[in-house]
């Protein structure tokens, strides 16, 4: 008898640029351990796909459907407003919920934070550092930036997105750090999570005099910022969201893009050799039998995000156990520094704890590199060719600070 | 030109000439319907309710904007912003001011009713696209209201809501909550057919085809044009208000311009000036994408979809089906769906003869 | 030049309004057409002109011919480039543009150099259209109707169909018109089927007439065969010749029609 | 700085707005041929850039050969759109053609994305990087084109209106369809020429903006931005057409200013025409420049 | 009020539309009672007349006052609670709705139940009050003849019928003065002296006085007690219909001169 899992995507919304990829990566590895596997134990996952379109209410409506029709034990979720919308029902209804919203606010399990408006999220999980602490070493590395760069005075910061939960999410831990840096923290500056011209905003951000930029849309909408940026002749070093970045919006922004600095949640990037890559192109292979595509950051964390809840179910279902949400959950503290098998030396190492699902506070910064045209071509062959590059620029290992918990 | 009217029907006072269901036929027919309606949550699995209680809620906005649209003549492109507001204001009610759910829900039709005379004030000088496209502007800056008023809205991220519940019974089940939104589909419907047939919706009808001899009828133009906005936005607050309670969490985002667009959709393919049409074109709107996906469903794995790769273009396709659907709908039946049932009607009270 | 045999009108399917009606109008003469409301004059019109379709309704039987050819079935653009122009009930003029641009538009299926002139000559016609420079639509009716007339012109057609003309005109316009009508048919060779509800106008103008009701033809004559019959007399023309009925002293019953 | 800024951002108004009035009047266009409110003109912007795209990145053709090849085709695809879907449709309820033009939309929108996928996509460089002077300003040359062929485009239209048969045929045709068949005039014919202009001229727009910003399904949200455009000018003049669209880029940029310095609200860029566009309504209900219609009893 | 004083006077009334002087000081007083009849040549706004008592233009001079009352400045809407009806000289019916809902439309001023009681149709009287009223229009539908399109819609109707509609409609509204504008145009004799009888029967049976514009001298010799003459937006003549058809003024701006080759029926009668 097949186990029911959810799986919610924005093939089609304003952050579909970045959930294609990501939602194949899921869909992609949910097949390969149906097709090698024979899924969890024998029991093959009935994987239920559902684009929403990046509507939060639609997500709603659809988990009802989930869980009340279908049963599902686990969801591999996506975004930021539908997922915190989600946490009371995913905790009532006790179903793990593993999303690509890295939002601080899901890491507090147990609501020890005490901090306002953040509620007990204990089935709640996701795959990589939280968006605050990814900004937060951004910071970090943007502080010993401008010393080594020798320059005087304040830094300043601005914080750039959309009036939506997830460029929201990071916001306010961003401005604390920045402060606590010592940057000067400018006004934020809005603009839409869809493509559209932000040649205003730019002029803003020119007249800010603003050192440095966080991006805190999706990659359609911050194309058309860096594009416009560029054309105003914009002098500033962005901090790209984890989402914020990745090959297929260095091709579309061409040399715009050159020099953002943005944090990659894997060991490695597509192309790159490690003992993990095997199983990854064969994951790969599911969606693309002639072995030729590209696939972008965003793939491999999809896959990572996947396996880690299949690692889960399969330890509930160790020992002819029931796969079940709550034992599901207890998958997820089942192990320490847990990469999943097959995938060394991609996924990164985390470990999740009852209180604190903080899985990682290791941030990974890599900086786009973008020296040419970048219209011509495939993303591969540009990969190839060296045109565009993701070049790694530090490691920034944060301190797992209580205060930090939640925000 | 004369009507038709089926033998053996004669009517012996104005009362029964007056009716809003002509023929014995007809009564018989809608008291089986509720029946069986009534039967639906004990036989129906809850997928078929669900989508039944979607088309409940959504008829109910969409009769609203019939009754501004079809029989007023006035095109709104910002009915899923009062639609939305109905929904925050029986939310914000129960839990600001903790009204009963089962208050909160009529309470939000008056408060959206009331946001709507506001923003139909302008109906009152502006005519046809020109006042469309006001609305649109009052679609977009409700959103925008929506994303900022934290202390209403909860914001961006939305505002989880509290279950519909009555005497201590809570209706927070598909197979319950289906008898609320039958109960409120019911008395809206009758209320609306009612108004058609008396003074006030008279006078609307009279504004929508000649306002200048409706005026010189002693019809304030004012007045109506801007209630009928207040009445189209009371049954929006109604309708979202037992949205909010059914999905139990109301964000900005659902409320956007193509779900404004969907409900003039509802209308246009339900009938223009049709009571119950509103009912078959909410109905139209949320089977479409059902049947679309099904269709993909069967299609899955099949030589089609391995030659189009449709599996991960499906959503686009869904789409695209939607879009190609309306087109087609119109293009074979621009009078839409109440109209084809009338002829059908007609079909059968005059077979076998067609002239 | 026109012939009519025996066409059956439908509209939107199910109407039936002509039901076998039949006439001719030969080439350079006035045919009057008569009838009560409803008896399908204008529905015969549109029939000829095409502007049918826009309407939903269908020629379903009979067929029309102009000049030996057949033109149902031809788009209403087709049939006035053949030079038939129908000057349509109500005057219908383009409310938002000047009269000017309302001719210009008349000669829409032209290209000739003489577009010009025919524009002097619809002014001899009708000084007082050179004089309005406003708006078309703030014209008054019989303004309009002239308006509509000259557009016809404008066309160069063989032949025009006009349905009441005489419409909400002054006594004084009405004769103007007619005046006109004749003066086209005779200076300009056009033929003209006339709809007219002022019969004896339309009797004293035509040389031959058509009698139709409830979509037949039920009598035709010359025109004074026609002015001399009594069913005529007295449902069109109002009384046996000059003496009138009054209007304040109408008989309580009605006499029955022969021709039903 | 201050006042560089304003300048700055005075400039590019101007700049987005003449790329909005271009929409605008091909927008218009379509309304006074046959009173049909197109809510699929974002799409044409979007399936011009894209078919250009294609042609530039796939057939590598060069740019002005790949932009006339663009504009052939968004002309016969208008045609084949009037013909295919909004001819039989003649005769029915605006309102029903009007809600086709959203079935369009969705449908487009919903193709574009199926074949061209989700990404936003660069255009080869072309004018890309360069950028003028003026006035002390830096302005994008593809910009400056885009001022250029906007008031070509408009000086067009308006001899086309007031001058040519064609044009007086498409006002009649606006008028009353029945009319102006009875004169003679192709109502399909007038029908499939507005839209197949409309759509070429969306083109050209959609393709100067994909140049500067690169293609995505975003192009087409400039269907939503004529709006206020056309109302502010009023919805049968083209020079209203024009100024409207100027009038919303620049307020715009005005309100991003005024956001910048004073409100900190965010999202003023976005919310202010249509604020502006209820102002002006209230004070003039038929736009700047729209005809009243004439209503005699 | 006293029953000889005029129902409807005219003050120096003019109208200007930008450069256009549609009327010029016009002064008339309609007496109650009477059937009172506007002609002029077209465009010399007799329509406009019309459109300044309904309320439809507002003069931009004089005044005009019903039963005494300066109504010059009352809201359109109002006028027909103070006993003004009107017909239309363009077909203006609710094309739409069913006849009887027209006419119905027309009782809109007497009928109370707003929209609140209208929805709930059993319980607050609207359903009462309806049939009350429906009692009153069935009586117009038979006085007019028009009982076999009650439920037809009235946009399809033919011409003729739709005339009889609007009157109908314009008679619900009870009005003293009814203003009827070429309440004949585009009829055939049977269907003039139709109307002419329903026009008759209203003024001497229902009593309302009527005031009516017409293009057919027939009709207006045979039903006006008084006739007023307008050209070019000034009053040219007034009086009892013969000897203002007689007026040379009259004859040579309206009736045209005798004319061997188109006779003209409607003058040939004294
Ligand atoms: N578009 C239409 N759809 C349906 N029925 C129509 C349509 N046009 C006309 N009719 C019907 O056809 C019949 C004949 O109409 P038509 O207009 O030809 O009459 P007519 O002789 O011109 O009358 P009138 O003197 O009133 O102009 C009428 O009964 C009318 O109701
Ligand atoms: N709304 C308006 N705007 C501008 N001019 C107008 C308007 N209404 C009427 N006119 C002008 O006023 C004059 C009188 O028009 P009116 O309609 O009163 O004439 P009428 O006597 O009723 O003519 P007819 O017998 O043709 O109906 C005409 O010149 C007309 O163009
Ligand atoms: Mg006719
Ligand atoms: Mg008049």
């Amino acid at each position: 008898q097949p186990i029911p899992v959810g799986h919610l995507m924005d093939n089609s919304g304003p952050t579909s640029d970045v959930g294609v990829p990501y939602g194949q990566g899921v869909a992609d590895a949910l097949a390969w351990v149906n097709a090698t596997r024979n899924g969890i134990n024998g029991r093959r996952l009935n994987v239920l796909g559902f684009d929403y379109g990046y509507q939060a209410p639609r997500a709603v409506a659809q988990y009802q459907a989930w869980v009340n029709r279908e049963r599902v034990v686990a969801i591999q979720g996506w975004g930021t407003a539908d997922t915190e919308a989600l946490v009371r029902f995913v905790t009532r209804d006790r179903i793990p919920y593993i999303s690509a919203s890295y939002s601080a606010a899901l890491t507090d399990a147990a609501g020890r934070s005490g901090r306002q408006g953040v509620e007990a999220a204990p089935f709640n999980f996701f795959y990589g550092p939280s968006y605050s602490d990814a900004l937060r070493a951004m910071l970090q590395w943007a502080k010993q930036d401008w010393e080594r760069r020798g320059q005087q005075g304040r830094p300043r910061y601005v914080h750039m997105g959309a009036n939506h939960p997830y460029p929201n999410s990071p916001k306010e831990a961003g401005e604390a750090m920045a402060r606590e840096l010592g940057f000067e923290v400018l006004p934020a500056i809005q603009f839409a999570l869809t493509p559209g011209d932000y040649t205003a905003q730019c002029l803003t951000l020119k007249n800010q005099g603003a050192n440095y930029a966080y991006l805190g849309n999706t990659a359609g909408s911050n194309i058309s910022v860096l594009r416009a940026c560029q054309t105003a002749g914009v002098q500033v070093q962005f901090l790209g969201n984890v989402w914020g970045m990745d090959e297929n919006a260095m091709k579309a922004a061409g040399t715009a893009a050159n020099g953002v600095v943005f944090p990659v949640r894997t060991a490695a990037v597509w192309g790159q050799e490690a003992p993990g890559m095997r199983t990854l192109r064969q994951i790969s292979r599911q969606s693309d039998q002639a072995g030729t595509a590209y696939r972008p950051v965003h793939y491999l964390a999809g896959v990572c995000s996947a396996m880690l809840m299949v690692e889960a179910m399969e330890h509930a279902a160790q020992n002819g156990g029931e796969v079940s949400g709550p034992r599901i959950r207890d998958g997820f503290y089942a192990r320490q520094n847990w990469v999943p098998r097959g995938l060394e030396g991609v996924c990164v190492p985390v470990t999740y704890a009852a209180e604190d699902h903080r899985g990682t506070m290791r941030v990974a910064l890599y900086r786009s590199v973008v020296t040419g045209d970048t219209s011509q071509g495939s993303v591969a062959d540009l990969m190839r060719a060296g045109t565009m590059r993701i070049e790694p620029v530090a490691t920034i290992e944060l301190a797992r600070r209580r205060d930090w918990l939640g925000w | 030109m004369a009507v038709m009217m089926p033998a053996g029907d004669y009517r012996t006072s104005y009362r029964e000439d007056m009716t809003i269901f002509p023929t014995r036929g007809s009564r018989v027919a809608l008291w089986a319907g509720i029946a069986l309606l009534c039967l639906a949550p004990l036989v129906l699995d809850r997928y078929l309710l669900h989508l039944l209680i979607n088309i409940g809620f959504l008829g109910i906005a969409a009769l609203g904007l019939n009754i501004l649209v079809g029989f007023t003549g006035q095109i709104s492109i910002g009915h899923a912003a009062f639609f939305g507001f109905g929904a925050f204001a029986s939310a914000w009610a129960h839990e600001v001011l903790h009204v009963p759910v089962a208050l909160a829900i009529p309470l939000a039709g008056l408060i959206t009713a009331l946001v709507g005379l506001v923003f139909g004030a302008p109906a009152a000088r502006l005519k046809g696209l020109y006042l469309a496209i006001a609305t649109l502007a009052a679609q977009f800056i409700l959103e925008d209201f929506f994303a900022r008023a934290q202390w209403f809205t909860g914001g961006v991220a939305g505002r989880v809501t509290e279950p519909f519940s009555l005497f201590g019974l809570r209706f927070d089940r598909d197979e319950t909550y289906f008898y609320v939104v039958l109960a409120f589909v019911a008395a809206m419907f009758l209320g609306a057919a009612n108004l058609m047939r008396t003074r006030d919706g008279r006078a609307l009808v009279a504004v929508r085809d000649h306002y200048l001899s409706a005026e010189m009828m002693g019809i304030n133009l004012a007045y109506y044009r801007t209630l009928s906005f207040g009445i189209a936005s009371f049954y929006a607050g109604i309708g979202g208000a037992l949205y909010a309670h059914y999905l139990l969490f109301v964000s900005v985002e659902a409320f956007n311009i193509l779900f404004s667009i969907q409900f003039l959709g509802m209308v246009i393919i339900g009938g223009l000036g049709s009571v119950m049409g509103s009912l078959m074109g909410a109905a139209f709107m949320v089977l479409l994408p059902e049947v679309v996906q099904s269709l993909a469903d069967l299609l899955a794995g099949g030589p089609i979809d391995r030659a189009l790769k449709l599996g991960a273009s499906i959503s686009y396709l869904r789409e695209m089906a939607i879009g190609a659907a309306i087109i087609l709908f119109l293009i074979f039946e621009p009078d839409g769906l109440a109209h084809r049932w009338r002829l059908i009607k007609a079909y059968w009270k005059l077979y076998p003869y067609s002239h | 030049m026109l012939a009519v045999n025996n066409i059956e009108v439908v509209y939107n399917d199910v109407i039936l309004v002509l039901r076998g009606l039949s006439l001719a109008v030969p080439k350079g003469e006035i045919v009057a057409l008569l009838g009560a409301n409803g008896a399908g004059k204008s529905t015969t019109l549109k029939a000829i002109s095409g502007l049918l379709r826009t309407e939903e309704g269908e020629v379903t039987r009979g067929d029309i011919r102009f000049a030996g050819e057949r033109i149902d079935g031809l788009e209403a653009h087709e049939i006035v480039r053949r030079g038939i122009f129908q000057v349509m009930e109500g005057r219908r003029i383009v409310a938002d543009m000047t009269p000017l641009e309302n001719l210009r538009l008349g000669a829409f299926t032209r290209s000739d150099a003489e577009v010009r002139r025919d524009l002097e000559m619809v002014f001899e016609y009708f000084p007082r259209l050179k004089e309005r420079t406003g708006l078309a639509g703030y014209l008054s009716g019989g303004e309009q109707q002239m308006l509509a007339i000259g557009r016809a012109l404008m066309a160069r057609p063989k032949l025009i169909l006009m349905d009441e003309p005489s419409m909400g005109l002054s006594p004084l316009l009405v004769k103007e018109v007619f005046g006109i009508v004749r003066r086209l048919n005779r200076e300009l060779g056009i033929t003209i089927l006339l709809v007219e509800q002022n019969a004896r106008m339309a009797l004293s103008v035509a040389s031959y007439g058509y009698v139709m009701e409830q979509g037949k033809v039920v009598l035709d004559g010359t025109a004074e065969q026609l002015a001399g019959n009594e069913d005529v007399k007295e449902f069109y023309l109002g009384g046996h010749g000059a003496e009138r009925k009054s209007f304040r002293n109408l008989k309580s019953y009605k006499r029955r029609k022969r021709w039903l | 700085m201050e006042l560089g800024f304003l300048l700055q951002l005075l400039l590019n108004g101007l700049i987005v707005g003449a790329l909005y009035g271009v929409v605008a009047m091909s927008f218009v266009l379509i309304y006074k041929a046959s009173q049909v409110v197109n809510f699929a003109q974002g799409e044409f912007l979007l399936v011009g850039a894209w078919v250009c795209w294609w042609l530039l990145t796939a057939w590598q053709l060069p740019f002005w050969l790949g932009f006339l090849v663009t504009l052939a085709f968004m002309t016969l695809f208008g045609v084949i759109l009037q013909v295919v879907v909004l001819r039989p449709l003649i005769g029915e309820p605006v309102i029903s053609v009007i809600m086709v033009t959203i079935g369009l939309s969705i449908f487009f929108q919903a193709l574009m994305k199926w074949m061209f996928g989700v990404f936003a996509q660069p255009f080869p460089p072309i004018f890309a990087a360069e950028r003028v002077r003026v006035l002390g300003l830096e302005v994008q040359s593809v910009y400056l084109l885009s001022l250029a062929i906007s008031a070509a485009i408009m000086i067009g239209f308006w001899w086309f209106f007031t001058y040519s048969k064609h044009g007086l045929a498409m006002r009649a045709t606006a008028f009353d369809q029945q009319v102006a068949a009875s004169l003679g005039v192709s109502v399909p014919r007038v029908f499939a020429m507005s839209w197949a202009i409309s759509a070429m001229v969306s083109a050209v727009a959609g393709v100067v903006v994909g140049v500067v910003n690169g293609v995505s399904s975003a192009l087409s949200f400039y269907g939503i931005k004529v709006f206020p455009a056309v109302i502010l000018g009023g919805l049968d003049s083209i020079v209203g057409a024009v100024l409207g669209g100027l009038i919303v880029g620049v307020l715009e940029n005005l309100a991003q200013w005024l956001d910048a310095e004073v409100l900190n609200w965010g999202n003023m860029y976005q919310i202010a025409p249509f604020y502006a566009l209820i102002l002006i309504l209230l004070i003039k209900p038929y736009g700047l420049f729209g005809t009243e219609a004439i209503e005699r009893v | 009020m006293d029953p000889a004083a005029p129902i409807l006077e005219a003050e120096r009334v003019s109208l200007r539309f930008g450069g256009v002087r549609a009327l010029t000081d016009v002064s008339f007083a309609v007496r109650r009672g009477e059937v009172f009849s506007i002609i002029g040549p077209n465009g010399a706004g007799k329509t406009s007349m019309v459109n300044c008592i309904s309320g439809r233009y507002r003069p931009t001079g004089g005044r005009i006052r019903f039963e005494g009352r300066d109504i010059t400045r009352v809201p359109t809407r109002r006028r027909a609670a103070l006993g003004i009806g009107r017909t239309f000289q363009n077909l203006a019916l609710f094309g739409h709705m069913t006849v009887l809902d027209n006419i119905m439309v027309g009782r809109h001023h007497l009928l109370r139940s707003g929209f609140l009681r209208g929805m709930v149709y059993w319980l607050g009287g609207a359903q009462q009050e309806e049939i009350a009223h429906r009692r009153e229009v069935e009586e117009i539908i038979d006085f007019l003849e028009i009982q076999h399109v009650r439920k037809a819609i009235a946009g399809q109707l033919p011409y003729g019928l739709r005339k009889r509609v609007e009157l109908a409609r314009a008679v619900a509204l009870r009005p003293k003065l009814i203003l009827l504008d070429e309440p004949m145009a585009g009829m055939n004799l049977e269907e003039k002296e139709d109307m002419a009888r329903y026009i008759l029967d209203l003024n001497e049976e229902w009593g309302m006085t009527v005031l009516m514009i017409e293009h057919d001298m027939g009709v207006v010799m045979d039903i006006s007690h008084r006739v007023m003459v307008l050209d070019f937006g000034r009053k040219i003549a007034e009086g009892p219909p013969e000897a203002v058809l007689a007026d040379e003024h009259v004859k040579r701006a309206y009736l045209g001169e005798a004319d061997e080759a188109v006779s003209e029926p409607e003058e040939a009668v004294a």
